[in-house]
């Protein structure tokens, strides 16, 4: 070993000192890796100071450990998808970091171990918004990937996830948001602002038309937040008046199915509030809910004093428990049931782990993590 | 007034909701703006830590708060970095940042006079995002299902120079909010 | 008034209401401007956190309010010389903000106003580095614009400013910083490890050899910081154990002038610390330097406990005071003599206000105000 | 040590200051160091903030700290972000960042046995600036004349993807502070 060191002469240092077996022995560097089947809470940071340079932090669900840490441009949009263990964002790049012509694409990350895997270019018309999930989904069996637009005037934009290419872009006006069916995956509701939903099917050469609901909603009264939940074949709305609206998406026109008053009759004028204010536990059909009280007229962001916990089947309030400040949350869907909550004060992620079903409602506060600059949106899978 | 209207350049979203809605608009350097359906119309850039609500949900009236905080009256729907901070004023952009032509637009009561005034949004454009005095109150503002009330999206969209700098607040009339 | 805006019959809320004289008239979006004449503080951020998102925030020098922000891209090196009112930046963007093709640049804005006027495109090999003032630098006659490169191997990119383009990059091996002459345009200087001064004489073809000077320090034993300031046509230096060197680059091969122990028979271990320790006032010839006491080996990065005052034409500390943690400073050189200091641990800006000449040495300390993120260098002009 | 030294590829300034300079090399997914002249060697990114030298100006032997604090032993010539606070390891870059070809070193004394070992520091490339755990410590470090010990540059430099992310501390042999 000495005699190979002497071989390099210029490795003066080395040279006197060959190394003993109490010595730490010599390094080489490499990568970290995640282990297979590591739940993964995405903290989606808006990084408004910097807003060129969002990010997703990646942490272990279990101790919130950052894993790593995907970039995602300016005011990008990021999508989690079930069904592969890749990660979407559709963003945009400028040609001068903070000036020159903008580019948009879609860019696919993995899940596996964070890497850039390829890109694929969209239209300059993208909504460069806040991280509102709606924004951004996959239909049903992963082929296309739909992108809101706004410039202002809506629409969306339709990904072909096979042949990586952009084949429509299809009109919304007057609605924003992206609630795609279940059984039918060229189909998308979306959220529009007369209170109707509007359904649109995609069809091979791209064109489509959007029809409307009944009204289902009042925009005035009772808006609808944007950043709605998945539950089964349905989807899960919760409104600026303290309402669930529980809307089926899967026929021609989309269908109220359900609407529970969660805090009506409640002494506090409570509201939900927030960015991502609701998340559903799949398999129990507990909804859970950002609140504040003394809501008014302006108040639709801000931050949640406690969680509220709605069985969608009884549409019953079953519980309430202090929270952080928070103004998102998503439920994990694994076998440890945890909410993850974004504290918009302290930009944290914060892990409360649920109870199991047929358990009493209980938040039990774990561990706490920074979530980036500014966190508004937080996934986990 | 009749300036600022000879001035108006419509940008129509080509959709009737609620009625009409309409962007604001800015043409060459001269701004004027424009208004959605009924009400005010609200939506800029952004902001999400300025929670602290201690203040109340939403901004109204506060007399004694100047134009470099969030609470001052101008601000009621205001989301995004005050544009007095960034070296601009509440209705003029910095030096170097274009003004967005098209904004959102909210409906503020003005507790000097207690009358309410029709507010225009701007973002300024074009350069790195200002970091400073950020601000989020959302009096009648709405998702993006009605645009022009929404403040968290990039109002400077439709600018060629796209990146969102800071937001000014501009009285362009006197408004009402419909109760 | 009232028929113009039933015109617009869209306005719907305008039309039912005229403006009486004691309302608030309708107010148009412009720009602001900055006075003509205004003394300007530049605080270059680094943003290290963001780090493809440094820039310049441009400061009233005389209360330290925010006059507009430059974006300065990736590590860009920051010039404010004299004899025109543009700012150069030497930078880099990335194709996708924060990876993809690097694409360099000298990028010319104005100080009027802080638009963006013209970029030069230059080889991708100039130092990513932190704001050292000594890394790019005009020429005497402002035709030349010198950047200095690592990939590591060290060299200098010339920009020839008039005809906007790079006409060469010369080698400077083992050296590192740029020190132009005063009498020779196309002169300049650098400091090289083994304790001399080489000087390059750039030629119309572009090339150029390096002449080195007689040892001039030790760079084991008192190494020289890279942030020199100009003083008439000398370039005055500090060093790690506490000396000033003044140095004249004029001729074929540079000249150590003067040689100050400044803390010398000082109790305390009194040395230099920060990024850009020295600053000179060029008409009193009064140097300021940014002192910490128990100096070792290593702690040449830290913040001032005082700033100390050295008259250069005397050779003798005229003062000391006490300073926020300082890690760089820059004189003013205008009619109201002040000191511009960055606190390293609040990354602000702090004016110290100067005696006027022929007054005993104080520091009379003013405003002070966010410099950034990560400020590492300031400049007044 | 022999395995290290095989696939040793020097990657040379092509100028000698005070005996030869030798940049650190990394070759496919595998490390391996360099150094220059005589002692130990420095210069990765830069950090500002974490100004605070209460430890005192130096970071030499703290036994109790652990590798995601700045005082930790093998730190003692870095400027950048922790990887073991981004996702990495002391001596591992984050999953998906690239491990910069060229590095700096130092030498750093481990409190654990006494001996001075020389430390590679490799910054990790590629992906957004970490953000997290900003150390800055520089024993023997030297302005960019000394680029082997230089630690206010961005060490990505020779890398494609050549953004800065965080920066590692790896073991790479015994090493001699010359004094």
């Amino acid at each position: 070993m000495r005699s190979a060191l002497l071989g390099l002469s210029f490795i003066s240092l080395l040279a006197s000192a060959a190394f003993a077996q109490d010595e730490i022995q010599p390094e080489t560097v490499g990568n970290l890796t995640i282990p297979r089947g590591t739940e993964i809470v995405f903290s989606v940071d808006l990084a408004l100071n910097h807003v060129v340079d969002g990010r997703v932090y990646a942490l272990n669900s279990k101790d919130l450990k950052l894993l790593g840490i995907i970039g995602t441009g300016s005011l990008g949009m990021v999508h989690v998808p079930q069904g592969t263990s890749d990660i979407y964002v559709a963003t945009s790049h400028l040609s001068r970091t903070t000036r020159g012509t903008r580019s948009d694409f879609v860019e696919i990350y993995s899940g596996e171990d964070l890497t850039f895997k390829e890109e694929i270019p969209i239209s300059n018309n993208r909504a460069q918004a806040l991280n509102y999930r709606s924004l951004i989904w996959t239909s049903s069996d992963l082929k296309y990937l739909f992108i809101q637009n706004a410039t202002p005037a809506t629409s969306v934009t339709v990904v072909d996830m096979l042949a990586k290419t952009q084949v429509a872009d299809i009109p919304n006006p007057g609605c924003y948001g992206i609630f795609p069916a279940s059984k039918t995956p060229t189909r998308f509701a979306t959220t529009c602002g007369d209170g109707t939903f509007g359904t649109i099917n995609v069809t091979a050469d791209g064109s489509a038309e959007m029809r409307a609901s009944e009204p289902i909603f009042d925009a005035d009264k009772d808006a609808l937040f944007s950043g709605a939940y998945r539950w089964g074949e349905n989807w899960v709305f919760t409104s600026y008046a303290g309402n669930i609206y529980v809307v089926d998406v899967e026929g021609e026109t989309a269908k109220l199915v359900d609407k529970i008053a969660v805090s009506e009759g409640v002494e506090g004028n409570w509201r939900p509030g927030g960015y991502q204010p609701i998340t559903v536990r799949n398999d129990t059909g507990m909804a859970y809910l950002l609140m504040h009280s003394n809501g008014t007229e302006g108040s639709h962001k801000n931050p949640a004093e406690e969680i509220w916990a709605v069985d969608l089947k009884t549409k019953k309030v079953v519980g309430r428990a202090a929270s952080v400040p928070g103004i998102a949350l998503s439920a994990s869907q694994g076998d440890a049931p945890a909410l993850f909550v974004i504290d918009g004060l302290k930009a944290e992620i914060v892990r409360y782990d649920l109870p199991a079903a047929g358990q009493a409602f209980a938040l039990t506060p774990g561990v706490a993590a920074s979530g980036g600059a500014l966190p508004d949106q937080v996934e986990v899978r | 007034m009749a300036r600022i209207t000879d001035r108006l350049f419509g940008l129509i979203d080509g959709y009737a909701e609620n009625g009409a809605r309409y962007m604001a608009q800015r043409t060459g350097r001269r701004s004027v703006l424009s208004l959605i359906g009924k009400a005010a119309i609200g939506g800029a850039l952004l902001p999400i830590l300025p929670f602290d609500r201690a203040g109340g949900g939403t901004a109204r009236a506060q007399a004694e708060k100047t134009d470099v905080e969030c609470e001052y009256w101008r601000y009621c729907a205001l989301d995004g970095f005050l544009c007095t901070c960034c070296g601009g004023s509440v209705n003029q952009c910095p030096p170097n940042a274009a003004v967005s032509k098209v904004t959102w637009v909210g409906t503020c009561q003005n507790p000097a006079d207690s009358k309410e005034y029709l507010i225009s949004y701007n973002d300024c454009c074009g350069v790195s995002s200002c970091g400073r005095c950020l601000c989020n109150f959302n009096l009648r503002e709405r998702p993006g299902y009605r645009m022009g009330v929404h403040n968290d999206i990039n109002w400077c969209m439709a600018n060629e120079a796209s990146n969102y700098h800071c937001t000014v607040a501009a009285v362009v009339g006197l408004g009402s909010s419909g109760g």
